[in-house]
């Protein structure tokens, strides 16, 4: 599959990407992610190819694509099933076949009690399976997953990461998912897609997104410290920062000086949020954070031990 | 349509101001014409002309006027000349306890008084205007009615100090209005026109000219006096 | 269920609404209170007056079906398709709701009248016929129909025809199982609006279809009649046009209301 | 914009949309086909013609800010407050619409006559009035209004008003700055309805109102009056209101379209 | 501020907060926790009192809430700008002062360029910004906050997050914050109430919820395994498990079987999901995943270590 899309102010990028492969679409609010799926659907303008057919004058309808909008948008007045099955009848289904086929999703999402619930009776998060379950009943050629995990609590978010990773294991199409979930990447990415400002940033495989991370977003994504270094980008973790009140000695030019901004608890640790050019996270240990007393819009010194420190081009 | 089964109807298009006088008429023919159905068509005069023009279903036309009919004539749907039947003259009416105290056409000029007659268009207005002008009557109406009818419901509601009608509308108000003779009425009158349509074939043909030979009878004559109905003018 | 207190509704939403009300009541009111009801019966079982309710219904009916068929699809193209002359068209659709009915009913004989010139090359012919009557009916109502409709397809909006339309649904689909089921109280609306408009309508008819008995003669048209010999007998007609259509309304509205 | 490709109108939708235009559009073709252009600078001239139209001007447009000053707080009432009676007074509301237009003259003479039950203690007197002239049209207009916006205010439901609430604007701010917004294309919708219906409005006009040049003629009375002698003249009277009114709506929509 | 809500199969709660308290909702999704704000907005039937006053016959507009729709949820004919100046209009201010005050927010909120973007033109993280504006803009009495975080990319949920937590040190009145992530409980709760099939079933200070969950949904959320033990429960953190593919020996009753649902990376551990009775965690090293040749399906014993282990009342 190939899209070519070019709006102003909004997103101006090619993407390609292989029959069966799931490509995660991360990026900032606001990146063009939204957009990017649907110039795919055919809501925006846009150059598409989808295996041999060129999408791109294919009226909406004729598009085969299963689509979770970022706000659901479930039909008011139908109920959760014919919610679900309205895809299968449109593509030509008995209203039989195709009530079977949503029941059997609403069941695969532990739901079937909901059948026959209007939108306005179910909960942010029962509304959500059911639009997740609309976009894979319709058996479409690109399926297009906007934040579909969105308002999941943890179990189902888990339950449904595993439905959906088992789902797209046999699916032939191509997968778009957008998510601000690094779990989600890495579990079920082939590819990662990085839209910052309506461009492509990075595209690569998960890990290597995760390691040598192009924008601050991801970089915070992924929770590791960015910093730009002429031609190359500079990246360690936050467990990797010394904190000191004073200068460190060295000559080392790993280091930044600012307020801290924010102090939070992270596992064991402490994490710091400092206000220096750019902003750094550090993790220390509780015991160091109370010795150094460190409280909001104290100045503070950090370094980064040379060996915890990665360095790779700024462009691919 | 005329049915074969023995049963035959007679359509009648006719002035909506004869409503009552055809529908008694029609009662008698029934009864001198045993399986015959007398259908009556009530409608504005011109509407009925033009739709006759246009080959409306009907054997018979009467209209309250010689310009009507003669939209008729014109088309060439007239099986024979129309042919006079009755005439209207035109009075005052009041309502019952005469509020602003009219007792002849001049009062009609007093400051106050609210009096309708018909539009001018009509005929029952251009009687009146004739007739108002003659009078030297200077003060408007206070408004020109669509049709007489329109004039006798304002006087019958008190919505009007007085109205000038058809002597046929102030019998058929009855106790609803009072009446106030204007001496001069007779010189201005109109005449009521009927005439056979023609596309009337065999008995058909026989009925509908019966149908205006009893409207023009002596019999009718009785029934349109008791409506109020005049003389033809004589021209 | 009366769901969440809002707050009190408003003198100045309430004064108007009341004033409205009034407006719209006390003339019927005193017109009920005006009009004799002992010869109501004698009326109602008058063979001329039940050939006009029977006439009256059956045209009224049709006409509605006739608005929903042909007005609905209208609707939705002035709503939701984008063509070249769309603002003409819509201008135009809503030309009959000006003009003057004996006008309207000029129009329909200048064109499908017998020697109209549409309708003198139709196989059958319309005026005189209860089928003229529907005509006539339909001219004058579809533009209300199709205005109400319209105005409710606008106020959804296209976002849920777009959803059906990235789930494989064709227009025709999307329209049968999205929009119109999310533009029904328009839909709904727009038929009250219609049907009354066919059941007091008489300028059109009269002038296109005729005052045959039995075959073209509404009520309105035999109010008018009754109207040229006796204004009572028009009044207590009027009411039973009146009464019939308010019971028709309440008994409607009592199911749309139980529907939603 | 020309928004997302949902897919060519179906033929099921386009055809009884074209029959629809067809029906409405045809008798109007052939109107103006068949009617005498020549004689129209003449009329236009003459001052009967003049007044009417300015009286049929002014009383459409205050029918119109009547109707949006009365209706709107009425269709609001009827679809947003739950009271005693509602469906009641909504089958009241409509009855107008069924009224020929003539009886709905006589109810209002009866109500606001001179002598009417009303009318006799008020201290000023409707009929024969230019103001009578606009109750009239108000009386005829208002349930088309009420009607369409009611079906808008329904289309919509009461959702953002909740979030208006818990933003803490009571009903008359939410319906100012929510509800009413949001349900501007029914409430153009019912105003085109009720400026329509007035523009062709006579039957009642005449009957309460009556028809005199200057103060109460519109040109649907003048067009009626005209009938009686001459169709032609009543003809080409049609076709100037009717240019007129298309032309209004025309450039109205105008406005419409670039607002939306 | 005190809330009893009893709505059959919704929700049927008894719930109370100090004033000036952060009260962090939890609980899966249809729990209630949306039924429950909705409640006290007075958009559903409950019994409320706030402070001295009692709301419970109060009408919508009177009751002082900010509040944060699930769905946004933002007024569509009105910019982002004239969306957050409407509940300081509402509520009486001037419409130059409503103006400046929702300028206020926007450039808190990082969106100041977008104040004249209706919101269909706003992505889904930029209204969530303008809702979360919307709510704190009109200056409430408590604020209800449903989900304020989804939908917002990481930088921007820890910015808000912290602009939320330094407008909530200073807020008199009292907070709901429904959320499904753990973080938030932990950075900004006072106290956590954990909602479960419509009942309270736990409310406590942050840190004592997450070391003694009392439902499977904590559990999950926290991280920790979570069994029932006749009147007692059992919690342990995934890392206190030991897998094998034979019969553990000893005579613990802390061992489960099960197969493996699935594997996860999780930090430098491998996650897996077992489905005993019930499910469990389990974290061990890739090399030991790998030597254990664990595939999802795989029938494995588990058993976890004894010291790990806390025990504690079913019922607080
Ligand atoms: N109809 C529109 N008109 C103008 N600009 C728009 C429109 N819709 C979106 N935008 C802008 O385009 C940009 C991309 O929006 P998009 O919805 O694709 O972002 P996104 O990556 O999905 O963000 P999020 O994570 O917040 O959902 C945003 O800056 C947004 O404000
Ligand atoms: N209008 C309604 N009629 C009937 N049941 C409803 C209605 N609205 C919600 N429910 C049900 O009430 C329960 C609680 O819903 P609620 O929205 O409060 O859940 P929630 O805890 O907010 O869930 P989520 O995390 O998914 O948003 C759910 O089971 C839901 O299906
Ligand atoms: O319809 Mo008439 O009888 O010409 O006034
Ligand atoms: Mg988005
Ligand atoms: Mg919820």
């Amino acid at each position: 599959m190939r899209v070519e899309v070019d709006l102003r102010g909004r997103v101006c990028a090619d993407v390609s990407a292989a029959a069966g492969e799931v490509l995660v679409v991360i990026g900032p609010n606001g990146a063009g992610k939204s957009t990017l799926l649907r110039a795919i659907a055919g809501l925006e303008p846009g150059r598409v190819r989808v295996g041999d057919d060129d999408w791109t004058d294919r009226e909406v309808p004729r598009r085969r694509v299963g689509y979770v909008f970022q706000d659901q948008s479930l039909f008011p007045h139908l109920s959760a099933l014919d919610n679900v099955a309205f895809g299968p009848r449109a593509r030509g289904r008995s209203r039989r076949e195709a009530d079977a086929a949503a029941r059997g999703w609403l069941e695969r999402f532990g739901i079937p009690d909901l059948a026959g619930r209007k939108p306005r009776e179910l909960s942010g998060g029962q509304a959500q399976r059911v639009a997740i379950a609309r976009a894979l009943a319709t058996d479409p050629d690109v399926l297009l997953l906007d934040e579909p995990f969105t308002g999941l609590d943890v179990s189902a978010q888990m339950a449904l990461r595993n439905e959906l990773g088992e789902h797209l294991r046999d699916f032939a199409g191509v997968t778009l998912l957008v998510t601000h979930d690094a779990i989600d990447a890495a579990t079920l990415a082939d590819r990662v897609l990085v839209l910052d400002e309506g461009r492509v940033a990075q595209v690569g495989h998960p890990a290597e997104v995760a390691a040598e991370p192009r924008t601050p977003h991801v970089a915070r994504l992924v929770g590791l410290n960015l910093v730009p270094g002429g031609d190359e980008l500079i990246a360690f973790p936050p467990d990797a920062v010394t904190v000191s009140l004073t200068e460190p000695e060295g000559s080392s030019r790993l280091r930044w000086r600012g307020p801290v901004a924010t102090l939070a608890p992270h596992g064991d640790a402490v994490r710091l949020l400092v206000h220096a050019a750019p902003d750094l996270l550090a993790d220390l240990t509780p015991a160091a954070a109370a010795e150094l007393g460190l409280v909001p819009g104290r100045e503070v010194w950090l370094s980064a031990k040379a060996t915890a420190v990665s360095r790779y081009g700024a462009r691919g | 349509g005329d049915g074969d089964d023995g049963e035959q109807t007679l359509t009648v298009l006719a002035a909506a101001s004869l409503t009552e006088t055809f529908t008694e008429l029609a009662a008698t023919f029934e009864d001198e014409h045993p399986g015959v159905e007398v259908e009556l068509v009530f409608g504005s005069s011109t509407t009925l002309a033009e739709q006759a023009a246009d080959g409306a279903p009907g054997r018979v036309l009467a209209t309250a006027d010689e310009v009507s009919m003669g939209v008729a004539d014109d088309a060439g749907v007239l099986a024979t000349a129309p042919e006079p039947f009755v005439g209207n003259t035109l009075t005052v009416v009041t309502p019952p306890d005469n509020p602003a105290g009219i007792t002849s056409l001049d009062d009609l000029d007093a400051p106050g008084v609210d009096y309708v007659v018909c539009a001018s268009t009509a005929p029952c207005g251009a009687a009146a205007e004739e007739l108002l002008d003659s009078a030297g009557i200077e003060a408007p109406p206070a408004s020109e009615e669509v049709d007489v009818k329109a004039v006798l419901a304002r006087v019958v509601q008190g919505e009007a100090d007085a109205g000038l009608v058809y002597r046929t509308d102030a019998v058929a108000a009855g106790d609803d209005v009072a009446e106030v003779a204007i001496p001069d009425a007779d010189d201005v009158t109109t005449t009521y026109v009927v005439a056979p349509l023609s596309g009337a074939a065999g008995a058909s043909a026989d009925l509908a000219a019966e149908f205006v030979a009893l409207v023009r009878s002596e019999e009718a004559r009785a029934v349109f006096t008791r409506a109020g109905f005049g003389e033809v003018a004589s021209p | 269920m009366t769901g969440p207190r809002l707050g009190r509704a408003p003198a100045v939403l309430l004064v108007p609404a009341v004033v409205g009300v009034a407006l719209l009541v006390v003339p019927l009111v005193t017109l009920v209170v005006a009009t004799p009801w002992r010869t109501l019966p004698e009326h109602l079982g008058s063979q001329v007056v039940r050939e006009a309710l029977v006439i009256t219904a059956l045209s009224s009916l049709l006409t509605v079906v006739a608005c929903v068929l042909l007005g609905t699809p209208l609707a939705w193209l002035l709503a939701r398709v984008d063509f070249r002359g769309r603002r003409v068209v819509r201008a135009l659709v809503l030309v009959p709701l000006v003009l003057p009915p004996v006008v309207a009913g000029v129009a329909l004989v200048t064109a499908l009248g017998r020697s109209g010139l549409i309708g003198q090359h139709l196989p059958f012919t319309l005026p005189y016929t209860t089928s003229g009557v529907v005509v006539a009916h339909t001219f004058v109502s579809l533009p209300f129909y199709v205005l109400a409709v319209e105005g409710a397809l606008r106020t959804h909006g296209a976002s849920y025809d777009v959803v059906a339309a990235t789930l494989g649904a064709d227009r025709w689909t999307a329209f049968r199982r999205v929009t119109l089921p999310l533009a029904l109280p328009g839909v709904l609306a727009g038929s009250a609006l219609a049907w009354a408009r066919s059941l007091g309508e008489f300028g059109a008819t009269i002038t296109f279809a005729g005052n045959y008995p039995g075959t073209t003669q509404t009520m309105p048209s035999l109010i008018y009649v009754a109207l040229n010999s006796d204004p009572t007998v028009a009044r207590t007609l009027s009411l039973i046009l009146l009464a019939l259509s308010v019971g028709v309304l309440v008994l409607l509205r009592e199911r749309w209301a139980v529907g939603r």
